[in-house]
């Protein structure tokens, strides 16, 4: 037993957090949140450089080849900033379903440029009947001789607006079973009948892609037609602890700024973190930092070892969505009215913690698969 | 006991005139903006204008007497006039006027006569719109340790300091405030409470970039200033209940402001999302159908009318002047509280959904989305959810070694 | 609009409090709850004289033939004993079903005996696949000549160890409508066949009741064979609220004990009442306090006014019922050691939380219930 | 990272011996009581038996230093000894001795090494049983306010006083206690720290009736005493970490009541919860196949697993010797709240079964109504919930002006 990070480890987190200090300080995030990106092509250029746009992606298709932990320890600091843009729908999401869907000739091709940044991935996979099961992926692709032509609404897909490439999910073949017949398509975000909306609210990059008698090549197909099911469900499981890490990092730098505008300010004669009710606020927000972090950790050791981790994941993504939320509701409280001038930053956390809430499948679907995964 | 308003068939006649009034007075460019942002300038005057014809008839402020150019009518008749503006989706006033309907009592209960009759009759008859400063930089839960300072000279005092998350969009006529008149007195015995022309020289102001953005619609408008004081002169005649009483005054509109005034209205955003879910499709079938939909639905009813009650209650102790404890500030918790409870509960009902305000995906035509921002926000003006707990805990006699009394209301 | 008692209501409440802080001061109450029935005779006669145990029965009857709200005034009061016994079951919800399912003949020959305390209702409903629907009630009566056969367990009965006569609703009739075929069937506990034990664990006067081959009249039918559920719905909804007042008494007392307590308790030099965290639990109470007491009201003036009430009473009842539990925790929190310690009473109140937590329905099988009355 | 502990297999060979001797030690009538209150006198005795022979060979105390009679061994070890006994529901020690657990670190910290020598063995070796004896009648949370007085007469303390929601049911050998000893000193600087002999003449005790009853079994027997001292004559050699400075003691022991301790253990009674709903059936099928329930074992099950987590951060941040600040709070808060969301939850999922022990309708034989009792009054000893937020704060740096330190802990 060793909860403890490697000494790398503890180097590559210090290098992000340094990054993250030095090239993405408050204003510059800022600055972000109002772009419909929510990257720049000088950060976005910064994390080429860095290798973290190839973290996860191994090492023969021109990443990094780093585990998941060493991903999520990047994560986390990223979490920290908040860092929006399609990082990690590109080079965590999309990498690993190209990994776990496509060919090696596929891998070839399209990894390589995600790490270098080059091209930008998001997955279109969630409808109007918004879901994350394999159920709630309705759209259909219909073969068109060697072609396939792409009809149908995406919705509330994350970073599309940023992407050079879309990994569009559809059916290609019926069945009860509604894992069975997925497929995987990348499209080129330029093709003719390809069409992506930002979407407005309280939300960062979510988007309305809708695919107009889209044609796309029998090869734009990832892998065997039909079968992308359990290699999506792969990518899910490993790429939802990263996401964790992410809102870990999110909770802990509320829970630092928490603390500290609690020890400075002052009100009644005292630092307002001497009242019992602030107090308790900010032991709800670590409460919800440390909740987050075990059990996510716990879901990485437990995949990087190779056990049984659905449960895990399960676990980690309810407790650490539902923690980012509530954080940041508690943080609010803490601040009252500074806290919701923008300029302050903690809004760019609350929105985070609203936009990712449902990333991946919300604490519901989360929870209904891990009651499933307990037999219950 | 009776829970519902009876009206005589005098009243039945008096619901007809205003809705009469109602029809011919309120022209249908003046609707309700969805997020209080959008209410333009245009509508605002619209606004300001229908106020001015409620404020001519007594109408605007009912129940205050008649004298000052209140209606000097019964709670029945005043809820008449509310329920009838309800149905435009109206309140009274029809635009963001704290400042008038708090610091019209506290003119009433701490003024001289010479100031009633001064100060009343423009705000009671829609001339004037009003603000209140109350929130320093230094100085938000604790209010009673503000720094703006007023110094006498002569027939005025003269005023330096800045107020902050003050006020709406479209600008205010007078501004009143609580400042410090002796910076070396005691707490509590050394603030003075000022109604303020808003045109003086020396005073200005600047938009602060908030979560929640814009407005004038109801009670809570998103849009908020800082307001600067620049060697302001105000006369002495202004100052209102008495040199260094200014805290005993401030009791008063604290306790409307902490939910001692009550209201007879329903939650709105509980019906909205109930209608939502009943005719909104997902998977082939209304989300209210949706089981675990349907249990949402539920909570958020029980707090909406949990909500009402607490509302109704205190409207009803405050109209018939029976004594109130904690009752002002529990309504106040409770809003506050179940306000975040409503807003997750329609995240976990709705998913993404409940966090757009996209014209193509959004049948709540942005109500929702607003709601989720304010929900977070509203959680701050009119006394923090804490400060609703350190008032109640008072009230309760815990809080401290002397019960604390509710504040004197009209 | 008139939310306040009238003079005579008034008048009504202080006699209650008066006989309950006269005749059932602590150590009676500590005693009673020592006993299986939960009353003594001395106590149950001074309930008789009082006239409280034909409050809600119509004068023609041999009752007071009070309205609902007078019945509930009393009832706050009964709930501040906590005084628990076979009061509510017999006089309120057993009357109440007689009322609503019997005959005229039936009513004359029962209520008054009711009413007098000579004769103690409890109604056998619940059964080991618990409810309060008509769907679960399973238990058959089966046809035997002009006689019935009854055959079965019924379970967690309040006060049948106290009960003089078993209100056994059992199915005479088939039907895929879960409320037709329920018949309700008046049984003298003294008959052959009819056991009665009481229940352990943390809850008072929950009893299993068997009945095994017990023979009886079709006269013990109350009112027409197989038509009892509308009866039974109408005395549900009568009843709830009453004893949703009785939570409200209750809270009512939890509250002013840890007002007291928190006031006169000091540690750290100071009475705890001083320390948020204390006040945040005594103001959970008195916001439970207030939600039982208004919506149970209302709900009471929506009946006794003829207004469409379902709505309301199944919200009293989740409130209220969630209410009085949540209640007693935070004041056991307020209290810590003393708290439970048995003869400083509070412990009474929260097993009469738990107890009464369930009776008629608990907060979930409300909440449904509303939900269906909003047309959700 | 790795979550789990990794056996050499010189370690796995430990294993089998301890297996070998629990199997050969542990007698069949040493059940684990659902309720402690049904640990009969017969089976305490098997259980301080089993105690003598664990520390007869060091495994009641292992990793303890083996001078003072304690084991001397790794965490792994240690672990390896709590997970065999964790197969016959046993922890460790297999009986209430929290006057033991938490006092011999006292002594191992704060004692002369003559102490070390003469209470360490007897304790680490099972042949006496403690009790902590700390709450008084006017000092529960304030714990630094004790009026028990002890004052010095030559060699001796003459003690007065008495404590209350003391121990378990079947006695104890020795006590350990926190008094005061100079009643016109500062708070903090006027406590001292006694072992203490049982069956000191002066000493006498009285039960309590409470809502939990009875016990010995594990740290959370129902039953309690109040114990008091008249005249009861101490030797001073008995005194340790020095007079009046009995609270920096108590740093030590609090710490480890306060979560500081860790655990590797499972929560159990969500297991058997769990256990319990998959194998009932009711109106025809399990319980754990209704939606309803199934979403609250859920919850239940997340409580368990962020509990088990922190208790397994607290032991690896205990035995490695890392620093500590929050983290043994937080876990007790974790306990004792998640305790009654549990409670609620299964009062939710089973109706009235929840709250019965009727041996014909209860298939968890009583856990379960035992459990709901214990969460109310757990949520007390060690520290109130309020008490745990409060330290929390302190640690984290908001409560007082200077952060506080973790205790020293071994």
């Amino acid at each position: 037993m060793d909860l403890a990070l490697t000494e790398s480890q503890e180097m590559l987190k210090s290098a992000a957090r340094t990054f993250m200090e030095r090239e993405c300080p408050r204003q510059v995030l800022l600055d972000l949140d109002r772009t419909e990106t929510g990257i720049s092509p000088e950060v976005w250029g910064r994390l080429a450089r860095m290798g973290w746009l190839g973290l996860a992606i191994p090492a023969e298709y021109g990443g990094e080849g780093a585990g998941l932990l060493d991903t999520a320890v990047v994560y986390e600091q990223l979490g920290r900033g908040p860092l929006g843009g399609p990082h990690f729908s590109s080079a965590v999401l999309g990498a690993q379903v190209v990994l776990e869907c496509g060919t090696e000739d596929q891998r070839r091709e399209v990894l390589p440029r995600v790490a270098a940044g080059e091209d930008i991935l998001a997955l279109a996979y969630t409808e109007p009947d918004y879901g994350w099961g394999p159920e709630s992926v309705k759209m259909t692709a219909r073969r068109d001789g060697t072609d396939y032509i792409l009809d149908g609404v995406k919705l509330f897909v994350h970073d599309a607006a940023a992407a050079t490439h879309l990994l569009c999910v559809a059916r290609t073949g019926d069945g009860s079973d509604p894992t069975a017949g997925l497929s995987v398509f990348l499209v080129d975000r330029s093709e003719p009948g390809v069409s992506v909306r930002i979407m407005s609210g309280f939300m960062a990059g979510l988007c309305e892609v809708r695919f107009d008698g889209v044609r796309v090549p029998a090869g734009a197909v990832l892998g065997e037609p039909g079968t992308a099911w359990s290699g999506l469900n792969r990518a899910f499981l490993k790429a939802a602890p990263v996401l964790c890490a992410y809102k870990v990092g999110g909770i802990e730098a509320v829970f630092e700024m928490s603390v500290s505008y609690s020890q400075t300010r002052v009100q009644f004669g005292q630092p307002i973190g001497r009242f019992q009710r602030v107090q308790d606020h900010i032991i709800d927000i670590v409460n919800h930092l440390d909740a987050a972090r075990w059990t996510t950790y716990e879901a990485i050791w437990k995949l990087e070892t190779g056990r049984p981790a659905e449960a895990s994941v399960h676990l980690a993504k309810a407790v650490a969505s539902e923690g980012f939320y509530r954080a940041c509701n508690s943080a609010h409280e803490v601040h009252a009215g500074i806290g919701s001038v923008r300029n302050y930053g903690l809004v760019l956390y609350t929105k985070a913690s609203r936009s990712l809430y449902n990333y991946l499948g919300d604490p519901k679907f989360h929870k209904r698969r891990l009651a499933h995964a307990l037999e219950l | 006991m009776d829970f519902e308003l009876r009206y005589t068939p005098e009243q039945e006649a008096f619901r007809k005139e205003v809705r009469a009034f109602l029809e011919a007075n309120i022209p249908p460019e003046l609707e309700e903006p969805v997020d209080p942002a959008n209410l333009s300038y245009e509508q605002y005057l619209m606004r300001r204008e229908l106020g001015r014809k409620l404020g001519e008839r007594g109408w605007l402020f009912p129940t205050f007497p008649k004298e000052y150019g209140g209606g000097g009518l019964p709670m029945e008749l005043a809820v008449i006039i509310e329920e009838e503006l309800d149905r435009y989706g109206l309140s009274l006033p029809p635009y963001y006027n704290t400042g008038g309907t708090l610091g019209a009592p506290c003119i009433l209960v701490w003024g001289t006569e010479e100031q009633k009759r001064y100060f009343l009759p423009p705000i009671l008859k829609g001339e004037v719109r009003v603000w209140q400063l109350l929130t320093e930089p230094g100085a938000g839960s604790d209010l009673a340790s503000v720094k703006t300072l007023a110094v006498r000279d002569g027939d005025h005092y003269i005023i330096n300091g800045q107020k902050t998350f003050v006020g709406s969009l479209h600008g205010a006529d007078w501004m009143w405030t609580i400042v410090c008149t002796d910076p070396n007195g005691r707490r509590h015995e050394n603030l003075s409470w000022f109604m303020i022309p808003a045109d003086l020289p020396g005073i200005s102001m600047t938009p602060l970039d908030l979560l929640t953005a814009g407005g004038e619609g109801g009670a809570s408008p998103g849009a908020k200033f800082t307001v600067y004081f620049d060697n302001v002169r105000v006369p002495a005649f202004n100052l209102v209940g008495g040199e260094n009483n200014g805290w005993k005054v401030a009791t008063t509109h604290l306790e409307l402001e902490h939910g001692g005034a009550g209201s007879i209205r329903r939650n709105r955003i509980v019906d909205r999302l109930i209608e939502y879910c009943k005719t909104t499709c997902r998977n082939g079938q209304p989300l209210s159908k949706d089981p675990d939909i349907r249990d949402l639905l539920v909570e958020c009813y029980i707090d909406a009318e949990i909500g009402r009650l607490f509302n109704l209650r205190n409207y009803w102790l405050r109209h018939t002047r029976r004594p109130r404890t904690y009752e002002g500030p529990q309504a106040s918790l409770h809003r506050k509280v179940s306000g975040l409870r409503i807003a997750e509960a329609i995240v976990k009902a709705l998913g993404p959904y409940a966090l757009t305000n996209d014209p193509a995906w959004d049948p709540s035509g942005g109500h929702l989305e607003v709601f989720h921002r304010a929900s977070i926000v509203a959680t701050h003006p009119g006394g923090t959810i804490e400060i609703q707990k350190v008032i109640m805990a008072r009230r309760i006699g815990i809080g401290r070694a002397v019960r604390e009394e509710a504040g004197t209301v009209v």
